[in-house]
């Protein structure tokens, strides 16, 4: 039971990752892909969050006691690093969303779908 | 207080599975629809109140402003919830979603 | 009471595991739409429960409202969609109670 | 982290994800997507990210799930019947990521342990923001302070980053005069909405409250979850309400399009100008200790949180404006006449 809670966050974060990977390569559709894009994006995400995990920690905002700022546990709270890195990793992920859909709806003004090998057909 | 706390959790609970039976066993979209609107609604206002009442164990104005966070949220729950159940049943009465009938369907 | 809530966690779950049949199999669109709309009620109460469970629920109640917020947008703009286009299924079967359309 | 609750989401996001691929219409993919963000802000709750959960509630849960069903509004629903010639590729597809994951799976045997508190990622550079927030900067939320502060010219960069997409997403739909020449007609005709009573007026009610609680996040962003990038979002999606609920052109009443590219550029520009601000005051750039100097009755450590809400309210600007941008420019197909 230990091991599949210590590894249980890794193993899902590699299926997610063969998912988008999956969706990216093999769909047709264009959505499909950026879908796959995002969830590649939170495989990624889920990563770094699991690696900042501590047990028996609480989330990384200072608890007010008064006067007991000098005794901070460092082991008492999550690491917020990798938290600051995928939140802007999340920002920057719907900035990247909004390009490939606006790209998805240019193409479909251009060529009147979504398919990829129609589109293919219609460059040939 | 905590025995209140544990009955209020536990008839929102409950409150929650009658909505999910509904939604899972339910013939049609708008019966379906009813169970989802009504019992979400009680039971969230029934856990969220179980733990604003949890929350307030010590009396300070902490916990004073934190349990009236929590019952903003029941108040926005309940303006809420409503509007989207009737956005949602009027998008299917708009795109035509027949009601169930106690007669079967003719079979095409 | 922290097991209390915890249990009352998982109990959430797997209610929720149970809407998510009618998420992934709902014949229709806007049955998806309803499932989604009462997964995101119970996630509000979800995360109020963990900060119960981790003993700072005045740093999730923003979170938990933020998301009741969201979730009303979300549910408001899917069933706009349909005030436009009024086509249920997106080819046109599979759906018993269809209407004449398409 | 409580591993009940990781275990449970973690099960039921892998349904939401295979379910998402799987199912064959692009509205109902997108549904099940934004259930999907759903349950990740969970599970980042659960496993105590508290402000990445506000980020993915605001950002991934509401604005995305808009953005793909606006452009599945403005393109098709239908995802196509394929070609019988595709399973060569779709094989090697699958067989490519089966490799990965193998390969992933075999690195992923010399990870340390999940929640172990003494692994090499939380050994070397975070116990000294852990241990020194409150001493440099006085501010609690720790996140916010390695955010604004300790790395606060990536974030500059990062918000820049969202500008440029911004503008990219004007560069690619944009038209600007009525007939367009590669434009097609319109795919198949688009009823007349009816106005919704109700839903307007819960819509006008909320809309005050909803910026208010907006403004709330990123003021109160120094002590708890929050900041400029999730209030900057919760901002727009007010907008985003009102443009659902109403009409378009009532909100680019309110906000027109050069308002907003204009609100896009100052947001920036608030940032980058403290950041010169510190600059001419004689210290590295972004080094808001030296704000104490024109601030009044603050001292170098209040500089600092001063500093870093000056930053957050630039951040907020910014990213409302492009919010607003792409939303409007997908789902009117670049022409600004009417929306979803």
């Amino acid at each position: 039971m230990p091991s599949i809670i210590s590894d249980y966050n890794y193993w899902i974060y590699i299926l997610l990752m063969m998912i988008g990977l999956y969706a990216m390569l093999a769909k047709n559709n264009l959505v499909k892909k950026v879908i796959g894009m995002s969830i590649f994006q939170t495989a990624i995400i889920i990563f770094y969050v699991s690696i900042s995990a501590k047990e028996h920690a609480t989330i990384p905002i200072i608890a007010h006691h008064g006067a007991a700022e000098a005794a901070i546990d460092v082991a008492h709270y999550a690491n917020p690093l990798p938290h600051v890195l995928m939140l802007t990793a999340i920002v920057v992920s719907v900035g990247t969303l909004g390009v490939a859909l606006a790209l998805c709806l240019g193409i479909y003004r251009r060529y009147n779908s979504l398919e990829e090998d129609e589109i293919q057909e219609q460059l040939q | 207080m905590d025995i209140v706390v544990i009955m209020l959790t536990v008839i929102g609970l409950f409150s929650f599975f009658a909505t999910t039976v509904g939604l899972l066993r339910f013939p049609d979209f708008y019966s379906r629809m009813h169970a989802a609107g009504k019992g979400d609604t009680l039971a969230s206002l029934l856990m969220l109140l179980a733990l604003a009442l949890y929350n307030f164990h010590e009396v300070n104005l902490a916990n004073l402003l934190v349990a009236i966070k929590i019952l903003s949220i029941v108040v926005f729950i309940f303006m809420a919830s409503p509007t989207a159940t009737h956005a949602i049943t009027d998008a299917a009465f708009e795109s035509g979603v027949k009601p169930w009938t106690k007669e079967p369907e003719e079979e095409s | 009471m922290d097991s209390f809530f915890i249990a009352t966690g998982v109990a959430l779950c797997l209610l929720m595991l149970l809407t998510l049949h009618r998420t992934v199999h709902g014949p229709t669109a806007i049955d998806r739409i309803m499932g989604v709309n009462v997964i995101g009620t119970k996630t509000t109460i979800l995360l109020i429960i963990i900060g119960s469970i981790y003993h700072r629920v005045d740093m999730f109640v923003d979170i938990a409202l933020a998301y009741a917020l969201l979730n009303f947008i979300v549910t408001i703009a899917a069933s706009r969609y349909f005030h436009h286009r009024k086509n249920l299924s997106s080819r046109g079967y599979g759906y018993k109670f269809r209407a004449e359309d398409d | 982290m409580i591993w009940q609750l990781d275990l449970s989401i973690l099960t039921l996001i892998v349904i939401c994800a295979f379910a998402t691929i799987m199912v064959k219409d692009l509205l109902s993919a997108a549904i099940i997507f934004g259930a999907y963000s759903f349950l990740m802000c969970l599970l980042w709750t659960e496993m105590g990210a508290v402000d990445v959960a506000f980020t993915e509630a605001s950002v991934g849960a509401g604005v995305s799930t808009v953005l793909f069903i606006a452009a599945v509004y403005q393109t098709t629903r239908k995802v196509g019947v394929r070609k019988s010639g595709r399973l060569l590729s779709k094989a090697v597809a699958l067989v490519a990521t089966l490799l990965t994951g193998l390969v992933l799976l075999i690195a992923e045997a010399d990870f340390p342990d999940f929640a172990n508190p003494f692994t090499p990622a939380s050994l070397h550079l975070s116990p000294y923001y852990i241990m020194q927030t409150l001493h440099d900067t006085n501010v609690p939320n720790i996140v916010t302070s390695v955010l604004a502060d300790y790395r606060g010219f990536d974030t500059m960069f990062e918000t820049a980053v969202i500008f440029t997409a911004g503008l990219a997403v004007i560069a690619i739909l944009r038209r600007f005069k009525k007939e367009d020449r590669c434009d097609l007609p319109e795919p198949y005709v688009i009823s007349e909405a009816h106005p919704d009573t109700i839903i307007r007026f819960i819509a006008r009610q909320l809309v005050p409250f909803i910026q208010l609680f907006a403004l709330y996040v990123v003021a109160h962003g120094h002590h708890s979850p929050g900041g400029g990038f999730q209030g900057g979002v919760i901002f727009g999606a007010s907008f985003i309400l009102l443009a659902i609920s109403y009409d378009f052109k009532m909100v680019l009443g309110i906000m027109s399009e050069r308002w907003n590219i204009l609100l896009g550029n100052i947001g920036v520009l608030i940032y980058a100008g403290i950041g010169f601000l510190c600059l001419l005051l004689g210290a590295n750039f972004l080094d808001y200790s030296v704000l104490s100097k024109v601030l009044p009755a603050t001292d170098k450590i209040m500089a600092r949180s001063h500093g870093m809400l000056g930053i957050e309210i630039g951040v907020a600007i910014a990213v409302l404006a492009i919010v607003i941008s792409i939303y409007f420019n997908i789902v009117s197909r670049g022409k600004y006449d009417k929306g979803l």
